[in-house]
This record gives structure tokens, C-alpha cells and sequence, in this order.
């Protein structure tokens, strides 16, 4: 039988994903069209791009706390060279270089001299934040106009947007990359016991160095996407609450957050259910106060399903 | 080498922040900011600290020093600021409290220490001065523009809101009804605080672009909600009609191509030289009006203002265009400088 | 190299206590920071600064000593800051409707605990992740904080309710020996009852104080709730100092609140930790982070500041270490 | 050409302690040379240096006369050396193919994609040769013990090792699964591959091995051909001195009981188990592993929940369900069978880790009495003679030999009533086995009620005032001292002449 708590979790969520759909959609039928769903599929593009990135620094046993800030910061870096250059491609590369830059840095401290990947990250996001204020003179507002920005934010492709398309690309490939190459089974490995993968000749560091890397790239194209879509860019945006809603999706799409155990197919899923209830709440014109205390409820009400559906799965292997 | 200037400019502002240099004549203004992020905040910082540094230099007898702090939103952390900068003993002090109840006791502690208290945009009975807005005036002039240039046709409109229960925001939104109140072909169909977030902004305009296939306009209580609010409607290639309120450079210009329609010329910039102006003024012994109202006409563009008075836009409002506005937005000195007081 | 097997090598002879180490880092950079401050300003440790800097962290204190217990525990609270808004909310609602400061002070109190106890019931209990638990409390408590105040500011007058966290003695708050005792209490808390010994037997393996009949469970719940009841207080206190109840306060308080407490060298992984390096923690950041705003530093500067010294600190203190071992 | 490896001049040092000096070792492709010494002798080191895991400081390592480097476990497989590790070092959250693949996984040509196909069919061929029914694609989690110490195994055959270090393999496995494994390893002898078996089980050694190693202290203190020595010459080498042998003391059973359990049932665990423990008395369960009597002991401690029948202690019913912390407030103890999991408190002091049970009794005005707490913490120390440098020593750098003290002197104030013991000497070395042996007898000869879970026979036979053999959650038999059969106890054990 192939796994079958790994299939119950993924269903678990999308059973939950599409009632939500069928609530919202007999309170306010505007909620199924295809607009919304188009407006849905952008909106949760860069907390997409997040919880992707995520989702392997956490299977892998650690966390990113930095990511959030940090694809502010990207924003801006891009924001920057664009009002310098006038273009975007330098802007681009830099900003893969920059996050690249972070996330070797970031995966160093925690691989080679074993600092806690929370204290490291906390500290990058203290560090991100303060740079984005500091790189931009007098902390102005930088606008993105020109082809690039349009095309992303804006153009389709078969009626979806291309940046949506590219985030379903990216999980497209992280799911091979996951399920069909060593270097998944490695991140697996690492997240279960370090000391085990290291005795198996796993390279632990390398894949650990990895899996930042790959987080802080994540974060990038995420500041790339959140650019494309404002048309433009200030410090101060709140990159903790992308963050914060990006680890919610993979937590909810059954990721464990110890590490070592989770699908992307989950994660994509708790991604949906984090872009649709926060679709929904505005979409329903839920009284504004009402939002948070309907989102702590929800993440609440979803863990205590986890909890039930597990003790029961204990309950049946007696 | 932005990055390495911009820290040692910081450094330098925390280190000498208020350096005790002895002068002849000296005057220091501090100015205790709610935010320091908002377009609105960065523009008028910084047209603070330009107009500082132009006071200093224009005039030899006096030397003028002064610093911004932002309280980052928290009230208790304005409340410390306060305290801390009554005990350095600055001559004036410009505060734009979060919340005026809680200051009572402060105004007091500073007045005894012999500084003059400016409370900003929320009046204050027992600060030396008030630096007030007019903002349900201005919110009028809004809601009459829009009145004005929807053509008598069925007109929808979204008004973005500010913080639930702040002041200000509060007002302009009560001035924006009672203008479009004067005409009744404009309905509002939606309204929704965005707590003056600019990413926040930019959901709701994304959700009401899809909810509303047919809404004409967006108004707005700050032109911050204006950027992601035009990038979306562009995007989305949907021809949206903005009223802005704030005088935001980037909105303005954004006027003569048509798709801001109005805006209110407060300008953050104007407001961060006034200041310095008014601490001047009031250090050279001058004394303004217990409560000083701050200059702020509706920004049209020509045409614009044309077919508004053809449609009965009332004469008496006070209209700059837009070659006019961004000239005093961006130099503050036009109107506010060391000129202005010689 | 970690390893936890059998034959792992013997430890050497200790020169120092890994944490004694820290706290003399910790002094250190209190000193330095003291004196680079009072050199740029005269002005700075004037006494009544002195009154203002304290009394600015005196939340900090309080929040951090809380998260002390829960990080001992290996969990973590991300509520924290919501519920300081939360907790204020109801105790200067309770205030108003009833008029009476003795209700008011004790309904903040509970609403703190009762969200402590809800973090505490999922986490202890049903045994799920404390940051995924207190991460839905976040935004719950924040949410809750806005309805009751529909997200209005309300002021207060009630002096008593207010004498807390704004009376001062001369230039001393009222608020400083307060925090003092309740440190002091605390302490005894964590070292002198069972309690405080549960809760690093919980801390260091569950499993293990289970097998030995002492409930972590329920210390695990408790824990949460006094961290609760921790933020409640500090609601009462920050009412007192805005002489209002405000629904954004305590915004991102839990971010300073772990910072403080890293910084104090306890560990994140549970049972090793002391509340004294807490309060040192506090205090470099609280003297550097409230020194840099409180003269008005540009906010950024400060966020990378904040995040320089966090990453400094461990790291001189993981590297002090290595070179001991070797 | 047959295969040899020898390590010359080894030397390595932890700190100011020397681990290993000067060590010689050398075995040959074919042949089991088995390696033994107490824990802490400096075993476990010398295979981690071959592993890559330490480094050495001093010394040589030649495979077929040709010197080697190996700088990281990765180095020891290229170089046909593969371990297996005493704790199974698998990957919960992978497939069988997937961790016997780890770090070496097939690829589709000329792609980065794993051909897992292509691993399952390799996988299975393998198991199918030793006729081992086991799914490639399940994931380990899933796996018992004895499973997962195969897919051990077959992960270093598929290493394409000639050399393979297997450290303590038995410990973990039922007799079943033992004879598999000594079947396992006469094949791979006959196939050319060379084994170093760290045991110590003597009869294991001189079953299977063809060499004999003996280190002490971090040296080598004997080396002989099996066949050239015995096992009585190999303890003595061991220890360095003539073993104290523990005596059992003499002793009359008169006191009350103080633990009944009455048809306790748990359906695939255990079933209608009825026993009773005196005041003073030793009864041991012993049976196969998956006999069912470790979770017997657990319930009647209160770990689990889910069982019918009656457990009766101090003339109380004990509900189930009600977790230990009543059983314990009441003087019952348990010492479980993994230290690491649930026996001790890694981060904090001997003094916290044995204090912790008994803070309540130490209380003075509600606060815990210092002094108090330190002067019983002493007195354990001492009654067990654990080593440690002060009670303030963090509990995770002593031995396995000294936790496993620990573990025991936590239990051991006045008010203990009934001690509960999970194979109380699993993987600590004799002479803290002796030591462990007398607190135990100390105890019984206090009026403490003693339940011991061993798989140990001659610890069963040792320890036992009365035995009760289990097999597949029923008791068979019930023995008292002297009447002891071995022989009988081993059938029960196996199932001989029952029914299922």
C-alpha cells in the first residue's frame, strides 16, 4: 500500500480546500468566476513563491525566517537598478545574485558553524528589513513601469497570468526535483537525522548550504513578483506577513514542521487554502476587524483536524 | 555606495544628533513623526530635513538644527520619544500625536521646560500652536470634483478608507460624502479600510476591480492607495477614473495623462518646510494663529477645472494646475523657504 | 562534530559554564554600549533617561521572562504581542462598562491567560507544533483585539487602572521595582519549586518526565498560561503608560521578546537557560535598540543593528567556545 | 587476490584524553574477526576512524598494502568499507530502496533523475537471494526492528563491500532473527567478504568468529585465533582483573503482595495475564522480543491505556489510562529499556536528572530545599558508586554504564514500593552490569517489590526469585528459585508445543 498517511493528508486538505470554495461560493457566487479565480492565481504568487522555498529549508529540519523581508529587500534591489539602469535585466541578475548571496551565507552559518537556523534567519530578517530602508535613497518609492512588469503582472497565457504560470512551473520542477532526484531524497534524509545522512555519505552541509540557497532564490523571484505586481516598489511593505502566511500554507498542506516528512502537492494545496480564504475575506467584504480573527480560527480549526484525523488513523493501527 | 553613505549619514544623525555646539542665537526643532514609510511620511521627512538645512544656511545669526523621530506606529514608543526629547530642551517641538488624550500631561512637561509645542493635524487645546489640515474641507473638494467631472451619468465609486477610528482618515472620508452628497448620479458602491498599507491597497483594488465589472472610480483618503491602485487598473487594462488626496508628486503627474482626475495638494513636502518656517517665524518673536491652518487647494488639471465649474463646481474653491502644484511639491522653498520669511 | 552516541569523546575539563560565558559577554557589551552612548550624549544617562530607557522595556521584561519559561520548554509563543493588545482590550472594556480598576485589572489578566491556555491546550495537550499553534493565536488574539475595540483607540482615566504603568516616584516609575519583584518571584518560580523543574524536565525530554510520572503535559499548559498572564500584566502596564487602550499595540513585541531572550544564551531546543540572562538580554538590547530610537536613529539602521548584534553575539559565543575545545 | 585491510600505529585523542594508542588491527576477506572490550575501550573510536567518521591523529591505514585516506564515511565506501551502525542509522521517511540507495543513488542515463525502478528491481533481487520477503517501496518507518536491521545489511552488501563493520547487530533482534543474521553472515564469509563484529556476547563471538580482538583502555590487549583461546581468557582480557562475580544472597519471600494483575488483556500485545509481585520479590518475564511483555509492563505502569482486565497495586485498582505520574506519587518506579528516548534529561545535571521524582518530598514552605535535594542526590550516587565529576556534570557526557546508574538511583528513596525494570542492562558492559545486579538485590532485600523485563537467559537465571516465561502475549510457565530449568525456559520461550 503506498503510503497511505501521506495520501490522507493531501486529501484531508483539498477536501477542506473545496468546501471552503462551496461556502464561499453560496455566500457570494462572484467567488467561483473566472476573474476571481485569475485574481486568486496572481495574488498567491509571491506567498507561493515563499512557502515553495520554504518547504525545503523546512523538510530539511530548519527554518527561513528571512525569506519575507528578504523578498522586500529583492523588491527593492530590483527597484534600485531599475531607476539607475532604466532596464530590468541587470536588475534581475543582481537580484538572483544578491539572493543567492544570502542564502550561501545563511546556509554556512547554520551548516558549518552549526548556529540554529532560527537564530540566523531571525537575525537576516532584522538585516534584510534595515537594507531595504537603507539601500533606497530616503526610503521613496521607486516605480516599475515599462514591458517587463506588464508582461509578468499582467499578460496571460490560455487565460492564466504568466507569473502564475511560472509558479507552476517552479512547483511543477520541485516536484521532480523532490520526488525523482537524489538531491530530494538527501533534503528527506537530513530533515529525519542529520547524523544518519551523514553515515549514509550524504554531504549534509552541501545540502543544507542547498536548501538556503534555494529558499533565498525563492525569495527573490518572490520580490521580482511582488514588483510586478505593484508597479512599484518602497521599504516597509510587510514581507513578515508574506512569510508568515507562507509557512501557514505548507504547515496546513501537511508538511511536518520538525522536518522530514511533506509533499509539494500539500504544500500547493495549503497554498490555495491560504490565497483563497484571504481572496475570500476581502472578496465577501467580511468587515475588516473580522479578517484575523477568521484566519487564527481557521489555521486553529485546521490543525485540530490534523489532530483528529491522526488520533484516529492511531485508533485504526491497533 | 549608496548603502555606505546612507549608514554613515545615519550613524552620524545618531551621534550627533543634537549637537549642543554653542551659537549665538540657536534654534532646534524636533519633529515626532507617527510613521516613517508611507510615500506621504518619506516626502515630508525629507522636506523637513532639506528645509533645516536651507534655514541654517540662509540665515548666519541663527543656528537651526533639528531631527525627525518615527514612532513606528506605537504610541507607547511617541510617548518615550516625547519624554526623552523634553529632556534635551529643544526650542520647538512638532508632534503629530497618535492619540492627543495621552499627551496632556507632556504638552504640560514641555511648556514648563519652556518648549513650544505644535501639535500636528490633530488640534490641541493646550499646545502653544495646532498645525491642522482642514481635511473635511478638503474631502468636500474632493467628493465636488468628483461630482463635477462624472458627467451626470450613472457613476460608480469605491472609497478606500483609512485605519478604522483614526482622525484624519476619518474626516477626509466624512468631507468625500458630504462633496458627493451634492450630486446624486455618483453612488458608492464599496468601502473598505486598507490601514494606509499600500499592499493592502492593492488586494482590495484587485478584489473590487473583479467584483466590480462596471465601478467608474477610486477614491482614495491618501494617494498611497493610488500606486497599486493604478498599476492594477492598468494591468488589468480596465479605463478607472483616481481621486487622490494627499499631493503625491508620482499622483500628480500622473494627472495630465487623465487618469487622476483630482487631488488634494497637501504635499509632504510643503508640510515639512511650513514646519520649519512656522518654528522660525515663531522663534523671530512672530505669532502665527493658535491653530495655523495649512494651505492645500484641490489640484486640477486646466480643462479639467473648465468642465468642472461648467458643471457647476463651485468658483470659491481654490484650484491649483498641474504645472503649478508639482512646482511647489517639489520645491518646498517656493512657498516655505528662507525667502518666504526675509 | 556533535554525536550522541555512547562512545562520544569525554568532555573537557570545563574552564568556564557555557552560560556563565555568555552573561559576561552580555555585561560587556552593556558597559561598551553604556559608555559609547553617554560619550555621544551628556544628556543620555541622566537619571530621568535612565527612568524613561527602563521603564521602556519594562514590556520587554516581562513578555521575555514568559517566553523564558516557554522556550525552556522547547516551544515558543508567537502570541505574545497580540495578546498584550488583546488582554488590554478586555481589561479597559471590563474598565469602562464596570468602572471598577480591581475587574479591570483582573479581566486583562484572565483574557491573557485564557489565550495562553488555548496555545497551551493545543500545544501541551494535543501535542502540536507550539510555532504553528501560537502562529494561529497571532492572528486570533490581534483579531479579537481589533473587534473589541473595533479597532477605535479608547481612552482611559481611571487612575488607579493607570497608576501601574504611568506613577512615578520622582524619576523612578513605579513600573521598575515592579518588574524587580516580579523577576524575583519568577525566579523562585523556576528554581525553587517543582513547577520550575518541570518545566526543564519538560524542556530537556518529554518523554522522559512523563515516564517519571511528572505530567509535562500540564506543565506545558501552565507554562502558556503564565506566559498569558505575563502579557496581561504587560497590557496593564501599557494602558497605563498611554493612559489608553490601543488595538496595534505590542505589534511584532514577540520578534523582540525571542531576540531578548537568544541573546540571553537560552537555548532554543529546551532545558538550558537561566532567567537572569534573560534580563541581561533585555537589557543590551533594550539599552541599544530604545537608546538608538529613543534619539532617533533612522528606524532602518536600528532593524540592521538589531540583526548585527543577535548574529554577533551567538556568534562570538559559538566561537569562544570552539576555541575552548580545542 | 584476498582482500586485507590493516590499521597500523593508530592513535587518537578527545581533548586531554587518549581514546586509542598505538593500536595494530588488521582482518582478511573471509573471515569474521570479532572485536570486544567494555564500553568505552576504544572499539567503537577505532571503527569510526575506519568509517571517516573521526579522524586519526596518529597512525596508518592500509587496504591491501597500499595506504588509504578516508576523510568522511563517503571515503570508506569507495573504498569497500561499510558499517553498520549499533543504532539502526535509517532514514524513517524513505523506502527500503530509497536508504539502501542513499547518498548512491542509480541514475537514468545521462540524467539527473533517479531510476527508482531500476533501485526496487536491484533491491529485490537481493533480498530474493537470502529469501526475504520485504517490499522495496515501503517506507522504513513501517519496519520492525529485525526488518530494519536487514535492509542494515543489505545496504552494505549492495555497497559492493569487501569489508563490513557490524556493531553490536544482535542487540536489537529476537532469537529468530539472530539465527538469520548468523546465517546471513556464513554466506557473506563464503562469498569473500570480511567482517569486524563487535559483540559482547562470548557465545556469539566463539559461534561465528574466526579472529578474537580484545582492547582495554584504548590499547589492544589481545589478539588470538579463536580456536586458540577461550571465552573465560577473553573476559579476563577484558576487564583486566578477575571478574567479582555477583552471588545471588539468600533470601525468604514472606512479605505482602504488593502488585496484582488479574487477566490484563491488549489485544495483539498481551492476553489474560495474571501475576503477582511481593514485598521483596524478584519476578522477572522474559520471552522472545515481541513476546508482549514490555508492553505488559508499560500498562501496568500506566503508559498505555488501551488494555482490559485488572491491575491492583497496594490494594488500589489503577485505572487505565490514568498516565504514571499516580503510580508514581505512589512508589512505583520504572527504568525503561531506552535510555536516549525516555530515560534521561540530556541537557541537565545528574543532580536534576535523579532529584527530579522526588522534588515534592524535598518541599519546605513550598519551596524546594536545596540542600536537601543535594544530600539525597549524594547518597544515590554513592549507594549505585555511579562515576560522574559532581552532581552539577551534565548527565549527557557520562557512559552508557553511569546513565543507566542514574536511571536506577532516581528510584531509590525510602518510599519505593515497586520497581519496574525494562532490560535493565541493555548495552552497558559487566562491570556495571554487577554493579546494576546488586542495587537490584539491594532493593528486594529493602522490601521492594521488583518487575524485570530481561531477554537475557542467564540474567533471567541470575536475578529471578520467581520467572514467568511469555510467548506471543501469554504466560506459559511460571518458575520458582532454585527450580529453574534453562532448557524448559528456552522452549517456552520459542513456543515450543503450543497452540496457536
Amino acid at each position: 500500500m503506498p503510503d497511505l498517511s501521506r495520501l490522507m493528508r493531501e486529501k484531508n486538505i483539498i477536501f477542506v480546500t473545496l468546501a471552503l470554495c462551496l461556502v464561499f461560493y453560496m455566500i457570494s457566487p462572484r467567488f467561483l468566476s473566472l476573474d476571481n479565480m485569475s485574481a486568486i492565481s496572481r495574488q498567491i504568487v509571491p506567498i507561493g513563491l515563499i512557502a515553495l522555498g520554504q518547504f525545503f529549508v523546512v523538510l530539511s529540519g530548519n527554518i527561513d525566517l528571512s525569506m519575507g523581508m528578504g523578498s522586500v529587500l529583492f523588491a527593492i534591489v530590483l527597484g534600485v537598478f531599475f531607476g539607475m539602469t532604466g532596464g530590468v535585466a541587470l536588475g534581475i541578475v543582481a537580484v538572483i545574485v544578491c539572493s543567492l548571496a544570502l542564502g550561501f551565507f545563511n546556509g554556512m552559518l547554520v551548516a558549518k558553524l552549526k548556529l540554529p537556523a532560527f537564530i540566523v534567519t531571525l537575525s537576516m530578517l532584522f538585516c534584510a528589513q534595515g537594507l531595504s530602508g537603507l539601500i533606497i535613497p530616503r526610503g521613496q518609492q521607486i516605480f516599475l513601469m515599462g514591458g517587463f512588469f506588464r508582461f509578468v503582472g499582467a499578460e496571460k497565457f490560455m487565460g492564466l497570468y504568466w507569473s502564475f504560470l511560472f509558479l507552476v512551473a517552479l512547483f511543477a520542477l520541485a516536484w521532480v526535483v523532490y520526488n525523482h532526484t537524489r538531491w530530494g531524497a538527501a533534503v528527506i534524509a537530513v530533515g529525519n537525522s542529520e547524523e544518519n545522512a551523514r553515515l549514509a555519505g550524504v554531504n549534509v552541509d552541501r545540502v543544507k548550504i542547498g536548501v538556503f540557497m534555494f529558499s533565498a532564490l525563492c525569495s527573490g523571484f518572490a520580490g521580482i513578483m511582488l514588483s510586478t505586481r505593484m508597479g512599484f516598489v518602497q521599504p516597509g511593505l510587510d514581507g513578515n506577513g508574506l512569510l508568515l502566511d507562507g509557512i501557514a500554507a505548507i504547515i496546513i498542506g501537511g508538511t511536518l514542521i520538525l522536518g522530514g516528512r511533506g509533499t509539494i502537492g500539500g504544500a500547493f494545496w495549503g497554498l490555495l487554502f491560504i490565497g483563497i480564504i484571504n481572496n475570500a475575506l476581502n472578496l465577501l467584504n467580511v468587515e475588516d476587524v473580522w479578517h484575523q480573527v477568521f484566519k487564527g480560527a481557521v489555521i486553529l480549526a485546521a490543525l485540530g483536524a490534523n489532530w483528529i484525523l491522526w488520533q484516529s488513523r492511531q485508533v485504526e493501527a491497533h | 555606495m549608496k548603502l555606505k553613505t546612507g549608514l554613515m549619514a545615519a550613524t552620524a544623525l545618531a551621534m550627533f544628533g543634537a549637537p549642543v555646539l554653542a551659537a549665538d542665537d540657536t534654534l532646534d526643532i524636533v519633529f515626532i513623526n507617527d510613521g516613517h514609510v508611507a510615500p506621504y511620511h518619506v516626502a515630508w521627512l525629507s522636506g523637513f530635513e532639506d528645509a533645516i538645512k536651507a534655514y541654517d544656511e540662509a540665515f548666519d545669526d541663527v543656528k537651526v538644527t533639528g531631527r525627525w523621530l518615527s514612532a513606528e506606529g506605537s504610541l507607547e514608543k511617541m510617548i518615550q520619544q516625547t519624554e526623552v526629547t523634553i529632556n534635551e530642551g529643544p526650542d520647538v517641538m512638532f508632534v503629530n500625536a497618535i492619540n492627543v488624550d495621552a499627551f496632556e500631561p507632556l504638552v504640560a512637561k514641555a511648556q514648563e521646560a519652556g518648549i513650544t509645542w505644535i501639535a500636528v493635524h490633530s488640534p490641541m487645546d493646550s499646545a502653544d500652536y495646532s498645525f491642522t489640515l482642514g481635511d473635511v474641507v478638503n474631502g468636500t473638494n474632493q467628493g465636488l470634483a468628483m461630482c463635477a467631472l462624472s458627467g451626470g451619468e450613472p457613476y460608480k465609486v469605491a472609497i478606500m478608507l483609512g485605519q478604522a477610528g483614526n482622525p484624519s482618515g476619518e474626516a477626509r472620508h466624512e468631507g468625500i460624502l458630504k462633496g458627493i452628497a451634492a450630486c446624486d448620479n455618483v453612488e458608492v458602491v464599496a468601502e473598505q479600510p486598507a490601514d494606509w498599507d499600500t499592499v493592502k491597497a492593492q488586494s482590495i483594488a484587485e478584489n473590487w476591480l473583479t467584483q466590480y465589472p462596471d465601478l467608474n472610480a477610486i477614491s482614495g483618503v491618501t494617494d498611497g492607495y493610488m500606486y497599486p491602485s493604478i498599476a492594477i487598473a492598468m494591468n488589468g487594462g480596465r479605463e478607472l477614473d483616481f481621486y487622490g488626496y494627499d499631493g503625491d508628486i508620482p499622483i500628480l503627474q500622473q494627472m495630465t495623462d487623465g487618469s487622476v482626475k483630482a487631488d488634494i495638494l497637501l504635499s509632504g513636502t510643503r508640510e515639512g518646510w511650513n514646519f520649519v518656517q512656522m518654528a522660525y517665524r515663531i522663534h523671530k518673536g512672530e505669532t502665527p494663529d493658535k491653530v495655523y491652518d495649512f494651505f492645500t487647494p484641490l489640484v486640477l488639471t486646466e480643462e479639467n477645472h473648465k468642465v468642472a465649474l461648467a458643471n457647476g463646481f463651485p468658483e470659491d474653491v481654490q484650484v491649483y494646475y498641474v504645472d503649478q502644484a508639482l512646482d511647489v511639491a517639489a520645491k518646498g522653498y517656493l512657498e516655505f523657504g528662507p525667502d518666504s520669511v526675509k | 562534530m556533535t554525536t550522541t552516541t555512547a562512545a562520544a569523546p569525554p568532555r573537557p575539563r570545563k574552564a568556564m559554564d557555557s552560560l556563565t560565558q555568555r552573561y559576561l559577554v552580555l555585561i560587556g557589551l552593556i558597559v561598551i554600549a553604556s559608555v559609547g552612548f553617554s560619550i555621544a550624549n551628556d544628556n543620555f544617562y541622566s537619571l530621568a533617561n535612565l527612568g524613561i530607557l527602563l521603564r521602556s522595556i519594562a514590556v520587554l521584561f516581562l513578555v521575555s521572562m514568559g517566553m523564558t519559561f516557554i522556550m525552556l520548554t522547547g516551544g515558543i509563543d508567537l502570541s505574545v504581542g497580540s495578546n498584550v493588545a488583546f488582554s488590554g482590550g478586555v481589561g479597559v472594556i471590563t474598565l469602562t462598562t464596570t468602572g471598577s480598576a480591581p475587574l479591570g485589572f483582573a479581566a486583562a489578566i484572565l483574557a491573557g491567560m485564557a489565550i495562553g491556555a488555548v496555545n497551551g491546550v493545543f500545544i501541551g495537550r494535543l501535542r502540536l507544533s507550539a510555532f504553528m499553534v501560537s502562529l494561529a493565536t497571532f492572528a486570533l488574539a490581534r483579531g479579537l483585539a481589533l473587534v473589541i475595540y473595533d479597532a477605535n483607540s479608547i481612552n482611559v482615566s481611571n487612575t488607579t487602572f493607570l497608576w501601574l504603568g504611568g506613577q512615578s516616584w520622582g524619576s523612578i516609575p513605579v513600573v521598575i521595582p515592579f518588574v524587580a519583584l516580579v523577576f524575583v518571584a519568577l525566579s523562585l518560580v523556576l528554581y525553587r519549586s517543582t513547577f520550575g523543574r518541570d518545566v526543564y524536565a519538560a524542556g530537556s525530554n518529554i518523554n522522559t518526565a512523563f515516564v517519571l510520572g511528572r505530567r509535562p503535559e500540564r506543565t506545558l499548559v501552565w507554562v502558556y498560561v503564565l506566559s498569558g498572564a505575563l502579557a496581561g500584566l504587560s497590557a496593564i502596564i501599557t494602558v497605563g503608560r498611554v493612559s489608553s487602550g490601543q488595538p496595534w499595540t505590542g505589534l511584532y513585541l514577540e520578534f523582540d521578546a525571542i531576540t531578548a531572550v537568544i541573546l540571553g544564551g537560552t537555548s532554543l531546543f529546551g532545558g538550558r537557560g537561566r532567567l537572569l540572562g534573560t534580563i541581561l538580554g533585555v537589557l543590551l538590547y533594550g539599552i541599544i535598540i530604545n537608546g538608538l530610537v529613543l534619539t532617533g536613529t533612522n528606524p532602518y539602521l536600528q532593524s540592521l543593528i538589531k540583526g548585527l548584534i543577535l548574529l554577533g553575539v551567538v556568534l562570538l559565543d559559538t566561537l569562544v567556545q570552539r576555541r575552548q575545545a580545542q | 587476490m584476498t582482500e586485507r585491510l590493516d590499521m597500523l600505529g593508530i592513535g587518537k585523542s578527545f581533548f586531554a584524553t587518549r581514546a586509542l594508542d598505538d593500536v595494530n588491527f588488521s582482518c582478511t576477506a573471509g573471515e569474521v574477526h570479532a572485536l570486544v572490550g567494555l564500553n568505552g575501550a576504544g572499539k567503537s573510536t577505532l571503527m569510526k576512524i575506519l568509517g571517516g567518521v573521526y579522524q586519526r591523529d596518529e597512525g596508518e591505514i592500509r587496504i591491501n598494502n597500499t595506504p588509504v585516506e578516508i576523510a568522511a564515511p563517503a571515503d570508506a565506501g569507495r573504498h569497500g568499507i561499510a558499517m553498520i551502525h549499533q543504532e539502526l542509522s535509517l532514514i524513517g521517511e524513505l523506502t527500503v530502496a530509497g536508504n539502501i540507495f542513499l547518498g548512491k543513488e542509480i541514475r537514468h542515463k545521462g540524467t539527473p533523475f533517479m531510476n527508482k525502478a531500476e533501485m526496487a528491481r536491484q533491491v529485490r533481487a537481493q533480498l530474493d537471494r537470502f529469501g526475504l520477503a520485504l517490499d522495496p517501496h515501503r517506507p522504513v518507518r513501517e519496519l520492525n526492528s529485525g526488518e530494519k536491521q536487514i535492509v542494515e545489511i543489505i545496504r552494505a552488501l549492495m555497497s559492493d563491500a569487501w569489508l563490513i563493520v557490524m556493531d553490536e547487530p544482535t542487540s536489537a533482534l529476537s532469537e529468530e532473527d539472530k539465527e538469520m543474521l548468523f546465517d546471513f553472515i556464513r554466506r557473506m564469509k563464503a562469498e569473500g567478504i570480511a567482517i569486524i563484529y563487535i559483540s559482547h556476547h562470548m557465545p556469539e563471538i566463539f559461534g561465528i568468529a574466526e579472529d578474537v580482538t580484545v582492547m582495554r583502555d584504548g590499547v589492544i590487549v589481545l589478539s588470538e585465533r579463536i580456536a586458540e583461546t577461550s571465552e573465560d581468557h577473553v573476559i579476563k582480557s577484558m576487564t583486566g582483573a578477575e571478574l567479582d562475580q555477583f552471588v545471588k544472597p539468600h533470601k525468604q519471600i514472606t512479605g505482602k503482595v504488593v502488585l496484582s494483575v488479574d487477566g490484563l488483556s491488549s489485544p495483539g500485545n498481551y492476553d489474560g495475564v495474571t501475576l503477582g509481585v511481593h514485598e521483596g520479590e524478584i519476578v522477572v518475564l522474559t520471552g522472545l522480543r515481541g513476546c508482549g511483555a514490555p508492553e505488559l509492563a508499560k500498562a501496568i505502569f500506566g503508559l498505555d491505556a488501551g488494555y482490559g482486565g485488572e491491575v491492583r497495586y497496594l490494594d488500589k485498582t489503577l485505572k487505565p489510562g490514568r498516565g504514571p505520574a499516580v503510580a508514581v506519587r505512589e512508589g512505583m518506579g520504572l527504568v525503561t529499556e531506552n535510555r536516549d528516548k525516555n530515560g534521561i534529561l540530556p541537557p541537565l545535571s545528574v543532580r536534576d536528572n535523579i532529584a527530579l521524582p522526588f522534588l515534592e518530598k524535598t518541599l519546605k514552605g513550598g519551596l524546594i530545599d536545596g540542600a536537601r535535594v543535594d544530600s539525597i542526590v549524594a547518597k544515590a550516587i554513592r549507594d549505585t558508586s555511579t562515576k560522574t565529576s559532581s552532581p552539577d556534570q551534565e548527565i549527557r557526557f557520562l557512559s552508557g554504564g553511569n546513565k543507566q546508574k542514574i536511571c536506577f538511583s532516581r528510584w531509590l528513596d525510602e518510599d519505593l514500593k515497586l520497581l519496574i525494570l525494562l532490560e535493565p542492562t541493555r548495552g552497558i558492559d559487566v562491570h556495571a552490569k554487577a554493579d546494576i545486579y546488586r542495587i537490584i538485590e539491594d532493593l528486594a532485600g529493602r522490601g521492594v517489590g521488583i518487575l524485570i523485563l530481561s531477554y537475557e537467559i542467564d540474567e533471567v537465571l541470575m536475578l529471578g526469585d520467581r520467572v514467568l516465561t511469555m510467548y506471543q502475549g501469554a504466560t506459559i510457565h511460571e518458575y520458582a528459585y532454585p527450580h529453574f530449568d534453562k532448557d524448559r525456559m528456552l522452549a517456552d520461550m520459542a513456543g515450543a508445543g503450543h497452540t496457536t
